[in-house]
């Protein structure tokens, strides 16, 4: 059944169709990667999902609900979207800990933050999570003070700290050695075994480490869809990878 | 309605001094980021050179105008090269620094010269008179020298080739970088003119209005008042917002205290900033 | 609080040995060194006010005077007008204690407004702002020109509030009928210096203020959380107005005056320099830089004519320069960083950390 | 890393010397304030503002109480003992002048302080000084309004300022009067006066207009003033609004010839930033003029210019401060003790010549009868004194 609905959205910034007509559908647990070469809309895609950007036309639905165009704190809090960002996206100057204690569900009203009292529940729950991200010995470390590769892990804490129900990461292995890239995607597989996540990357090995459907975007409009396999062999998806972004498949 | 036309005619010239001592706070502010409480002090040391100028070596006023220009351009650009530089991204450290440099600037220049009024002369003597309504020269001279000084600087930032490159770096900072553009050079040059359009502001208004050591406190809060109805490093949008304050305040200052005036059209403007938070005349974003 | 927890920095120290050495104050001092003292409270207050808002969550307010001024105009008009009309309304024509003065007479209530003026603006230019999308240096542009249009207006206002002469002659705080002696007055200042120091203490250790460092270090990543930053900006900002305005109050039996240069632009920056010096971001620092700039201040003028506004210039000119976390935060730092040094040899701790203010050291110094 | 230690060590330095100084001074305090009130001298405040805005009426106030001072203690002080000046800043800043008067009251136990200038400050230190019964000697003309038992006025109220003014001016230069004033206390009450005083004199007023204090724009006014058609404009336009506003004056094209301003606020000082050209033909009123030609007033105005390079104007300001120092002396000497009552009593009645000639101070209200003149404008920036009352002018309040 289809958790999250991308009905004909598009989006223009100034004239320029970043996103045009596209329909896609995502199955509650399922892991979608979305590729594509730079430019092809991807980012503005999850930025649609996540409320950073409000479609032109056409509607996001997500469990029925339609999201388009509502605040990013409401699909984060009502919704259960969670976010990570290309790059790295902390809160700088507080300490791994801080970082991960800050994304923690269920405490975002200002009145919650007030009853909020640290019990052993959370800081088990805590532990847990700086456990699954190797981060728990750095705990009370600054997140500025931490390896690049140390600070993508984090953002995926502090994503799976927010419990969502959907999760979308923005090129989570950008800037990785080939060993955190692996670490990584080991890491989604375990630790989002039974979310909704979509994944937008450029990493092919990677792409096939985590990947159970793919979606190609191409100038805004999606190419191809299929499993990863299916898509590698698509003709027009190496004819665009081959014109447009060497890089990309490297 | 003799007084509201009037009135009217008045506030072109209000607007045009207060282009004239806003104009320098936002390309400051708007380009770099650097809220400059030291602006007025700036403004203050044109109006002390135009003195020294045109009342103690008597040279004709034009030469104040130019002086005043390059000695606080100087004088800005030393204080870019000694402390705005090691600043930069700080706006609480650049303002606080700014704000300290003020308070010496201006104790420096009471201790000098003293505390009391320095005479400017008048330039321009004559005035039209067409149907009871008074228009001195000197207040037609400072529109004009308002709109030259946009035109000059629209040309200077369009223009040229050191507008071009001062628009990449504060469109992209380190990308600018990476073509070769010099940033150390443009900011020095940015502050520079910032600070010789204060100067300038100085030497215009020191005929007409006092010539002391805490004269600049008087424009600051115009000038902030400014820049935020006419949004960032929008030159035309200073002018116009230069115009729309300077009109309402001085047409509506015909029928109540001016300070009320003042009072109104500031919570307008945050009322409309709440809808326009570019400011109202910005069209292009930065 | 939690085994792994361990809160340990100088910060506190520092906090426990200046509240002892405020206590004992009177024992070794003149009269006149305890009535400084009590005003040296009432700003540390107002500091402690601005510290939350700008050195928590990022918010640098260029008016906080004017919060101050309106809680400290609210408590003198209701203390000028219980006796009839005051000579400087009377001047201007006015016969009759206007309505919304005499509601003032009742104490509490009086007391009360002090706060919830200063609170109700700040909620409504926060609202503007905070709402819209005005970004940074635009707030502080805001507030800036928002004081001074007040200051403005205040001294425009003569009617009501006394013009650029202000509201003098206010008589200090009273038991029955018996005004309280200078002893007496600086250990109520300080009680109630304490309890606003606790409050603030409080509020910045409990989740909310977390939250507040968040929105102070990346707003929008914050929304993505679930988090409505405008609504939390908005609250610390009325929070922050309304301790402003009870420092405001304090004011008034100690100074016995309150005129437009208590609201207006130059105090404003005042305060900001007393954090600037003493670092922001943690309460100490804001305690610190009130009560060492106000003291130099006061000693320098005694001592240098002409000369000592350029000596406290190039102060200022100096931290600001060297010691951009101020003294407390540089301090805190580089306690900070050695004990990370020590523990997590592989951490790299030099000056490019750039640590906030020393915010983590106090916040959770439990390396 | 290093370059931290540095750092903290430095800073605790500091910390510790500035704490350790703030507590030194403090501890030091109570023997100073302990040790008997001024054995080989007598301790006078001097409260003025170097710094600040204010600077511009109070550093001539302040070079002319030091002279003053240095003058009466080369003669022999007073009884034999000699004034010692303690001089505070209050750096413009009306609140900062509470902390201050409290210091030289509680801290350094002077006898009596001399000083402020704008009513603002005045009325702050005020009660300070009644509260801890001490004697403030202020110097500059005022409202008049709201005295204070415990302060000396030594300078003129608008009674004093417009009592002969107001007729002359109906009498010499027309009968339909503008007022202008600054919109504070003393603009407004000074108007308010002249205003009944003018009709007592049979003239007419045309318009009244209250600027902004520190307002520098005077297009509208002066459009409004120009509609009216008055004769004479009267001003009370103070402080940093004077010279804008007669330089727009003319720059708009009104002149002396025409439509004279009559100001009780424009003095020497201004008229040099004015310019002697925007000035001239215009009128002022003092109870003295730098031109005022009594040995005193030469002798004044000639030690003050030797011993003070400092750019600075004497003027009705100055003269005020220097003949309160030597009310003060008088005062001293008279008085048996020095506590607030006695001393403020032994004012009354006191006589002392002037550089504005013979003054005396009220038995009865604590203000000073003062000369009253008239001075114009000429064309070198010096007032010509075209009216003196030859006697001297009851202050009523």
């Amino acid at each position: 059944m289809a958790f999250l609905e991308l009905q004909n959205v598009s989006v223009s910034f100034s004239g320029f169709l970043a996103v045009d007509q596209v329909s896609l559908t995502v199955d509650k647990g399922e892991t979608r990667v979305i590729i594509g070469p730079n430019g092809a809309g991807k980012t503005t895609i999850i930025d649609m999902i996540t409320g950073k950007t409000a479609p032109t036309s056409g509607k996001v639905l997500l469990g029925g609900a339609d999201i388009s165009g509502r605040n990013p704190h409401e699909i984060a809090g009502k919704y259960k979207v969670g976010r990570k960002f290309q790059g790295p996206n902390l809160f700088d100057y507080l300490t791994v800990y801080e970082n991960i204690e800050v994304a923690l569900a269920g405490h975002s009203s200002i009145l919650k933050t007030f009853l909020y009292r640290k019990n052993r529940a959370i800081s088990d729950e805590i532990k847990t999570i700086l456990d699954q991200i190797n981060l728990y010995g750095k705990r009370d470390v600054v997140s500025t003070s931490l390896s690049h590769g140390e600070r993508q892990w984090l953002e995926m804490g502090m994503v799976i700290a927010q419990k969502p129900q959907l999760i979308t990461l923005d090129e989570p292995t950008a800037g990785m050695t080939a060993d955190e890239t692996y670490k990584t995607g080991e890491m989604i597989k375990t630790m989002m075994k039974d979310k909704t996540v979509i994944v937008v990357e450029h990493d092919i090995d990677f792409v096939e480490q985590i990947a159970e459907t793919v979606s190609v975007l191409h100038q805004g409009k999606v190419l191809a869809e299929g499993s990863f396999a299916e898509v590698k062999r698509n003709p027009k998806v190496v004819q665009v990878y081959l014109k447009d972004d060497d890089e990309a498949v490297a | 309605m003799e007084l509201l036309i009037s009135q009217s005619i008045n506030g072109l010239s209000v607007s045009a001094m207060l282009f004239i001592t806003a104009l320098g706070l936002v390309i400051i502010f708007g380009l770099m980021d650097v809220v400059n409480m030291a602006h007025g002090e700036f403004i203050m040391i044109g109006a002390y050179v135009t003195y020294f100028v045109t009342t103690v070596f008597h040279a004709p006023f034009v030469v104040s105008m130019l002086m005043a220009f390059l000695a606080t351009a100087l004088l800005g650009a030393l204080i870019e090269l000694t402390l705005i530089r090691r600043l930069y991204g700080k706006v609480a450290e650049t303002l606080l620094a700014t704000f300290a440099l003020s308070i010496i600037l201006q104790q420096l220049v009471r201790m000098a010269f003293g505390p009391e009024d320095k005479f400017v002369g008048m330039p321009l003597e004559g005035r039209f008179n067409v149907g009871g309504i008074v228009i001195p020269h000197y207040n037609l001279f400072l529109i004009f020298v308002a709109v030259a000084i946009l035109a000059v600087t629209l040309a200077l930032f369009y223009k040229t080739p050191y507008g071009m490159q001062l628009r990449a770096v504060t469109k992209n900072r380190s990308m600018a970088q990476c073509l070769g553009v010099n940033t150390a050079r443009i900011d020095t040059l940015t502050f520079a003119c910032g600070s010789g359009l204060a100067g300038l502001a100085g030497a215009l208004i020191a005929p007409v209005k006092s010539v002391m050591p805490s004269m600049g406190s008087y424009y600051i809060v115009d000038g902030f008042l400014t820049v935020v109805l006419g949004g960032f490093a929008s030159i035309a949008g200073t002018a116009a917002s230069s115009v729309v304050i300077s009109e309402s305040v001085t047409v509506m200052a015909g029928y109540m205290s001016e300070i009320t005036a003042k009072v109104l059209v500031f919570l307008v403007i945050i009322v409309l900033i709440r809808f326009k938070p570019e400011g109202l005349f910005t069209t292009e974003k930065r | 609080m939690l085994k792994e927890v361990k809160t340990v920095g100088w910060d506190k120290t520092i906090d426990i040995l200046l509240l002892l050495f405020l206590v004992s104050f009177p024992l070794m001092t003149s009269l006149f060194r305890v009535e400084m003292m009590s005003k040296c409270i009432i700003y540390i207050v107002f500091a402690l006010s601005l510290d939350i808002l700008w050195g928590k969550a990022g918010l640098m307010n260029l008016g906080q005077a004017m919060f101050f001024g309106l809680g400290g105009y609210v408590l003198a008009l209701s203390y000028a007008t219980r006796d009839g009309v005051p000579a400087f309304m009377s001047g201007f024509g006015v016969t009759e204690v206007p309505w919304f003065m005499q509601i003032l007479h009742n104490t509490p209530v009086a007391v009360l407004l002090g706060m919830l003026i200063p609170g109700l603006v700040a909620g409504l230019l926060g609202y503007f702002i905070f709402t819209s999308k005005v970004k940074g240096v635009f707030f502080n542009i805001i507030t800036l020109s928002l004081a001074s249009l007040i200051e403005l207006f205040f001294t425009n206002q003569q009617k009501y509030t006394g013009g650029a002469n202000g509201i003098s002659g206010l008589p200090p705080l009273t038991i029955g009928e018996e005004p309280l002696s200078v002893l007496e007055h600086y250990y109520v200042m300080l009680a109630v210096g304490l309890l606003v120091y606790l409050f603030c203490r409080w509020l910045t250790n409990s989740r909310f203020g977390m939250i507040l460092r968040s929105v102070r270090e990346n707003e929008s990543r914050l929304q993505f959380l679930g988090f409505n930053p405008a609504a939390f900006k908005l609250s610390i900002f009325v929070i922050s107005g309304m301790i402003a305005g009870l420092a405001g109050m304090m004011y008034i039996p100690i100074g016995s005056f309150v005129s437009p240069t208590n609201i207006g632009v130059g105090f404003s920056t005042a305060v900001l320099v007393w954090l600037a010096v003493g670092g922001r971001g943690n309460l100490t620092g804001a305690m610190i830089g009130a009560f060492l700039v106000t003291w130099l201040e006061s000693l320098l003028s005694e001592h240098f004519e002409n000369v000592w506004l350029l000596i406290l210039g190039a102060a200022m000119l100096a931290v600001v320069m060297f010691f951009p976390k101020g003294l407390v935060g540089t301090l805190l730092d580089w306690q900070y960083c050695r004990r990370v040094d020590r523990q997590l040899g592989d951490v790299s701790c030099d000056d490019g950390l750039g640590l906030m203010d020393g915010e983590l050291a106090t916040a959770k110094g439990k390396v | 890393m290093r370059n931290t230690k540095w750092f903290t060590g430095l800073l605790v330095l500091v910390m510790a010397v500035s704490l350790l100084a703030g507590c030194g001074k403090a501890e030091k305090a109570p023997d100073a304030a302990s040790a008997p009130a001024a054995a080989e001298g007598i301790k006078i405040g001097v409260l003025y503002s170097t710094t600040g805005p204010f600077s511009i009426s109070e550093k001539p106030m302040l070079n002319a109480a030091k002279l003053a001072i240095d003058e009466i203690n080369a003669a022999g002080g007073v009884k034999g003992k000699k004034l010692i000046p303690v001089f505070e800043d209050y750096a413009s800043d009306p609140a900062k002048a509470t902390e201050k008067i409290k210091k030289l009251i509680l801290q350094d136990k002077v006898v009596a302080t001399v000083g402020t200038n704008s009513s603002a400050s005045r009325l702050a230190v005020i009660p300070d000084v009644e509260r801890n019964k001490s004697v403030l000697v202020y110097n500059t003309y005022y409202e008049g309004e709201k005295p204070s038992p415990n302060v000396i006025y030594t300078n003129s109220v608008p009674s004093q300022q417009s009592a002969d003014f107001i007729p002359w001016i109906v009498k010499n230069l027309g009968k339909k009067v503008f007022f202008v004033g600054s919109d504070y206390v003393f603009g407004v009450t000074s108007v308010k006066k002249a205003k009944a005083m003018l009709e007592k004199a049979g003239g007419q007023i045309v318009g009244e207009e209250f600027v902004p204090l520190g307002h520098t724009e005077f297009s509208s006014l002066i459009n409004k003033i120009k509609q009216a058609k008055p004769d004479v404009i009267f001003s009370a336009v103070a402080g940093d609004s004077v010279v804008p506003f007669y330089k727009q004056y003319q720059q708009y094209g009104l002149s002396a010839k025409d439509m004279p301003i009559c100001s009780i606020a424009t003095h020497e000082a201004t008229v040099k930033g004015i310019g002697a050209a925007a000035a001239a033909g215009h009128y002022s009123s003092f109870s003295y003029f730098q031109v005022v030609d009594t040995p005193e007033s030469k002798k004044f105005v000639a030690a003050y210019n030797s011993k003070f390079a400092d750019n600075t104007t004497v003027t009705n300001l100055a003269e005020g401060a220097y003949h309160g120092v030597y009310l003060l002396a008088k005062a001293l000497e008279k008085a048996e003790k020095y506590d607030g009552p006695t001393l403020i009593s032994a004012f009354k009645g006191l006589e002392v010549d002037s550089p504005q000639g013979k003054i005396k101070v009220d038995p009865t209200n604590n203000h000073t009868w003062l000369q009253s003149r008239i001075g114009k404008i000429k064309p070198d920036g010096m007032f010509e004194i075209v009216y003196s009352s030859n006697a001297l002018v009851k202050p009523e309040l």
